[in-house]
């Protein structure tokens, strides 16, 4: 047994540790990385810079805690860049471990606009948080008919009729499009029932992990937008010059990809060495 | 019991204990000493159970044993009280009971009888737990599997079938101009024609390859099989791609939870 | 009869839904809403089953002693205090208690057990991507593509590594995904189908 | 040259003079003579097709001051009235421009949006400028009617029409004793293998139904694949471990065991803690779900259903604890995971098939026949769209096209 035969027998933990050694160091030391913009992630920018102040966007922030770190990026760039425009925002939450998670986003947000515009976002007449209801996809259903339906008050159950914002605000038609944030499969949801049935524009950030999948919905115009994880964010950031965490994040996936790419080498180097000499591996 | 595990035990209560005592020091100005010190606490108990989930890694031990089940007391309990408060409390009380409404302190609507079927529906799901009434929860059952069978199946037809169906149904020539124009503006560039020419037979090739390969009836052979075997090559292209893809949402995942020990917990990283 | 009136309810449900998508009418759209908050009514009442069995497995585990059964009590302990702070009397789900098991126990332990995941998908790589064969050789090239596709480092390579990325994720992807999804579908809708004409009620036990 | 001059010369002093008027004008504002813009034509409302009832359609031509003539129309308003004196009540506004709205309101009584249906209605449309309107005549009665029938629905109905036809017939021909062939699926035949396997080591099986609840096809889809395997763990007298993420789906898989447990004639075995409760939060499921696979170490993990972000955690895991591991889902996410770390994977589509696979039911075959010749049309549909579309015949293509 030779030296990569015995690497490519290395025990998982190893991996683990090695892996764990440069996420940390790559956290700890900063230098920078270059990014490209792909014109899907160009077309939600340029359809939220399109829209005149006082319309409405319904901002759908579907992921929980787990894949916050992926996700915030993006609901922090999109919702200040809507609040700074003076666009209307109609949030939702419907993961149930997501609705705390939001409304915590929606407060740092609305001071860090007061903060860097010196705006001053009011809630019920700038933005208006529903919260959660089980069951993402009759919720979405039922958004369809009337924001009412499902969410009689908002998330502190306040009555929608009495805040100012949602008069005349019924559902669906009432907004220009639904931007949705998600870790979840509720976005077939979306795209089969906000966007099948009731025909609302619709634009996605996902998951990497998901991205991938939904270009086939891209394609046929059922979304007019993509974002896909942190890359994803990166980019928005970078068009619309509001740097961040995204940015930041880019230079440990570089690295951590690299070590990755090396374990699957090595891994093929021992394989091969040991299917010469007719062992197994 | 040994004393190897209750030194470990001890030394990790000590560690998370000294921990305790110096986050709970940072107090923002204007708070009590109390908020600082449950302040404290919180943050070194989320601390730990991040650690002891970690920890699993290197093998099952009685911190992770210890997360995970308190993990899953508490999660079960949690989404029932939302449960609760949302829907029971918010939608279904003022709608069936003024004495209910007035009890938890919401707003009673008006009497809508309908409202009465789900719980009915219910209670006859709790049947189960008695012993001769085990069959009636089967009716509620039989609602909830017949409502969304039935719901699904012209809906998934549309989405997943015939919307799927009809955007492969893609011209060979992107911008129709005559083979003339064709051949004079000829380029291998990415946005050019030639490529999306070579894209569009390639997808709808390989969506017909794909469907092919999930034929169940006919043996795989011949022709069919050369077909099946493309559609085969191109869906392990796929998955190996969403696999390479995703390593990226993974690794932030982590950062993410590397950023709360040092920054939040640690405050290694600043700003 | 125990059986016969379940599979009349799923039939006639099931027909309902289904005629109910072509039926634009206002009759069927609120039919349609009822069944749809009815349903979200159900899921509460079975949720309860649900902590009913986790009591009653828990209970038995501590019992009988069984292996691990402290930890049993750990569980319950984190069931049973969590439901209380969730009453009423505590001030419901916005009370101090809940809010903070939430942010501090539930966030932490979600997250970090959601980030496993990258030490797995080095580990699975690691272990499952060898050049065996030439689809494992098509499934390990693709997968290297596209954690190339952003690296700085490759010059004009990872430019080309980044339009190839792109058009697998474009091209392949799209007509792969696309097959599978058509194929799901008909799959779903031959299942849906089944359940609705009662070949399939394996889902209704038997007495 | 110098006619021209002299032309150009007086218009500028007449253009002079208006604008010295004008200012004169502006100043004594009373004498303003406001001119009216023209308005809007050939208005028509009816009531709006396919929908609940509650909606009206209008169309009318532009105003002539909108883009053309004083192009100073800044919006067109919508007016409704319960007779044709009034009084009106604006029901929307329009930018310059538009020539259809649709005027809809929602079915709810006690709504203030509400919008009767069956109800006659009267429209006038009123061509806005800055300082004055022009009202277009009134049309009307118009009510609103919900139909019974969704004919832009159309192509989602044959195809369902067709489905269940190709279904009920193959289920009839293979009733009545016709050999069907089934190629083999390896995940398929691996299943018997596994419980073997499990019964010789003495350990259990763990089954995973997924994330789903009881509306995902997939994981009813699963129920029966778990029905097929519990019969064979109650026949081998093996040990099955079922722990769910949904109440309600963990009470259907109690059911399905049960019944299995009786079909194979050892009612005894059956044990009720078997298929429990875990918690549905996918996280602390899947934390649950790692403690049995290392701690139990169950021979065969099957993971059959919807799986999310958790897929990978589990069928790691497994793969640590050395276990067979069989997975399937139509969660086009998860599957490249599970290919890569699972033994065998029932990609899409081959979960459904799965339970016909197992029973090897005449019935269920049937229905695997009738999705193989589904799959046979679409692929002749999408060549013969592929030619149209290439040559710019789009009425094939439309043909699919999905209304709402």
């Amino acid at each position: 047994m030779n030296f990569f035969e015995r690497l490519s027998l290395l025990d998982r933990r190893w991996v683990y540790l090695i892996l764990a050694a440069v996420v940390v160091i790559t956290v700890l030391i900063e230098f920078d990385t270059p990014i490209r913009v792909n014109p899907e992630v160009r077309s939600i920018y340029d359809f939220m810079e399109e829209q005149q102040p006082g319309s409405y966007i319904h901002l759908a922030i579907d992921y929980d805690p787990g894949s916050l770190a992926e996700m915030h990026p993006m609901t922090y760039v999109i919702m200040e860049q809507a609040l700074a425009k003076g666009l209307k925002v109609i949030m939702t939450a419907l993961s149930p471990n997501g609705p705390g998670m939001a409304e915590q986003a929606m407060l740092e947000i609305m001071d860090s606009v007061k903060l860097h515009t010196g705006k001053e976002v009011i809630y019920g007449e700038d933005i208006v948080f529903l919260g959660y209801k089980p069951y993402p996809g009759i919720v979405i259903l039922a958004m369809g008919q009337n924001y009412r339906l499902p969410f009689p008050g908002d998330y502190y159950n306040t009555s929608l009729d009495s805040i100012p914002m949602m008069e005349g605000i019924i559902n669906y038609d009432n907004v220009e499009g639904v931007i949705l944030i998600t870790g979840t499969s509720g976005v077939d949801f979306w795209i089969s029932y906000a966007n099948g049935r009731y025909n609302v524009p619709l634009a996605v950030g996902l998951t990497g992990v998901m991205a991938a999948d939904y270009y086939p919905y891209l394609k046929s115009g059922q979304i007019f937008g993509l974002m896909g994880g942190m890359l994803g964010a990166a980019e928005y950031e970078k068009l619309a010059g509001r740097p961040g965490r995204a940015m930041e994040a880019m230079r440990v996936q570089v690295w951590t990809h690299m070590v990755i790419i090396l374990f699957i080498l090595i891994g093929n180097i021992g394989y091969f060495i040991s299917r010469r000499r007719g062992g197994s591996v | 019991m040994r004393k190897g595990p209750i030194i470990i035990t001890a030394a990790v209560a000590l560690f998370f204990v000294i921990s305790w005592i110096i986050k709970s020091g940072g107090a923002p100005e204007g708070s009590s000493s109390y908020d600082a010190i449950a302040e404290g606490f919180w943050l070194t108990f989320a601390a730990f159970l991040t650690l002891a989930i970690l920890s699993f890694l290197y093998k099952d031990n009685p911190f992770y044993k210890f997360a995970e089940h308190l993990y899953v007391g508490v999660s079960a309990a949690y989404w029932m009280s939302l449960g609760f408060w949302t829907t029971l409390v918010a939608n279904l009380f003022p709608r069936i009971s003024m004495t209910l409404s007035e009890w938890f302190q919401v707003e009673f609507i008006s009497y809508q009888y309908h409202f009465w079927v789900p719980p009915i529906l219910g209670v006859l799901l709790l049947m189960r737990l008695s012993p001769k009434g085990g069959w009636l929860s089967r009716w509620a059952l039989a609602f909830i599997v017949g409502t969304t069978a039935g719901l699904n199946l012209p809906r998934f037809l549309r989405s997943d079938f015939i919307e799927q169906i009809s955007s492969t149904m893609l011209p060979i020539l992107v911008n129709w101009q005559g083979f003339g124009d064709f051949f004079t503006n000829f380029s291998l560039s990415a946005s050019g024609q030639f490529v999306s020419i070579v894209s569009n037979f390639l997808v709808v090739l390989g969506v017909l390859c794909g469907i092919i390969y999930f034929f169940f009836s006919k043996e795989h052979k011949g022709a069919f099989g050369a077909a099946s075997r493309f559609g085969i090559w191109v869906l392990m292209v796929t998955f190996g791609a969403s696999f390479g893809y995703t390593v990226m949402g993974r690794i932030s995942l982590l950062v993410g939870r590397l950023t709360f020990l040092l920054d939040d917990w640690l405050g290694i990283i600043s700003g | 009869m125990k059986k016969e009136i379940p599979l009349a309810i799923v039939f006639v449900a099931g027909v309902f839904m289904a005629v109910q998508f072509f039926v634009p009418h206002a009759g069927s759209e609120w039919i349609y809403e009822f069944v749809m908050e009815w349903t979200i009514i159900i899921g509460i009442f079975a949720l309860a089953l649900g902590i009913w069995s986790l009591l009653r497995v828990s209970t038995t585990k501590i019992k009988r002693k069984m292996e691990n059964w402290p930890y049993a009590v750990v569980l319950l302990a984190g069931l049973v205090s969590m439901i209380i702070f969730g009453m009423g009397f505590m001030g419901g789900v916005e009370s101090y208690m809940f809010r903070h098991f939430f942010n501090h126990v539930m966030i932490p332990l979600h997250a970090t057990m959601f980030s496993l995941l990258a030490f797995f998908i080095a580990s699975a790589a690691f272990r499952a991507f060898k050049a065996r064969s030439a689809l494992a050789t098509v499934l390990l090239i693709s997968a290297l593509v596209l954690m190339l596709r952003f690296n700085p480092y490759l010059g004009p390579v990872g430019d080309l590594d980044a339009d190839l990325a792109s058009w697998i994720l474009n091209v392949p992807n799209l007509a792969a995904k696309r097959a599978i999804i058509i194929g799901i579908g008909l799959g779903m809708v031959a299942t849906a189908l089944k359940v609705i004409l009662g070949i399939e009620r394996s889902y209704m036990g038997s007495d | 040259m110098k006619i021209k001059i002299i032309a150009l010369m007086a218009m500028l002093l007449l253009l002079a003079s208006v604008g010295w008027g004008q200012e004169e004008a502006a100043i004594d504002s009373t004498v303003q003579e406001v001119i009216p813009p023209g308005p809007p034509l050939n208005l028509k409302a009816f009531d709006k097709p396919y929908d609940n009832g509650h909606a009206i359609d209008l169309t009318w031509d532009l105003s002539v001051d909108d883009g053309a003539g004083r192009n100073n129309i800044i919006e067109y308003r919508l007016m409704r009235a319960d007779s044709p004196e009034g009084p009106f009540v604006e029901r929307k506004k329009l930018e310059m421009g538009k020539t259809e709205a649709e005027d809809k309101g929602v079915k709810e009584p006690d709504d203030p949006n509400y919008f009767p249906r069956e109800h006659d209605f009267y429209y006038k449309v009123v061509a806005v400028t800055a300082d004055a309107e022009a009202e277009s005549e009134v049309v009307g009665p118009v009510r609103g009617i919900g139909q019974w029938y969704n004919a832009g629905k159309n192509p989602v109905a044959v195809a369902v029409v067709l489905f269940t036809v190709f279904t009920i017939y193959f289920i009839f021909k293979a009733k009545k004793g016709a050999e069907l062939y089934i190629r083999p699926l390896a995940g398929i035949d691996a299943v018997d293998e596994a419980i073997g396997r499990a019964t010789e080591m003495g350990k259990p099986i763990l089954y995973v139904l997924g994330l789903g609840t009881a509306a995902d096809i997939a994981t009813i889809a699963s129920f029966t694949i778990l029905s097929r395997v519990a019969q064979k763990v109650a026949e081998y007298q093996t040990s099955l471990i079922v722990p769910c993420y949904d109440p309600i789906v963990m009470t259907i898989a109690q059911e399905t065991v049960k019944a299995s447990y009786y079909s194979a004639g050892r009612p005894d075995a059956y044990n009720q803690d078997s298929v429990f409760f875990v918690t549905n939060q996918q996280f602390a499921y899947v934390g649950g779900v790692n403690g049995i696979m290392l701690r139990d170490r169950p021979a065969t993990n099957f993971y059959l259903g919807k799986f999310y972000a958790e897929s990978l955690i589990m069928a790691e895991t497994g793969a640590v604890a050395g276990s067979i591991q069989i997975a399937g889902t139509d969660e086009v996410t998860q599957i490249p995971f599970f290919v890569v770390a699972c033994d065998y994977t029932l990609i899409g589509e081959e979960l459904y098939a799965a339970s016909a696979y197992l029973g090897r039911e005449p019935v269920l075959l049937g229905t695997l026949k009738a999705q193989d010749y589904a799959k046979a049309l679409v692929i002749i549909c999408c060549i013969i769209g592929f030619i149209a579309a290439s040559f710019g015949w789009t009425w094939f293509v439309e043909q699919f096209h999905v209304g709402n």
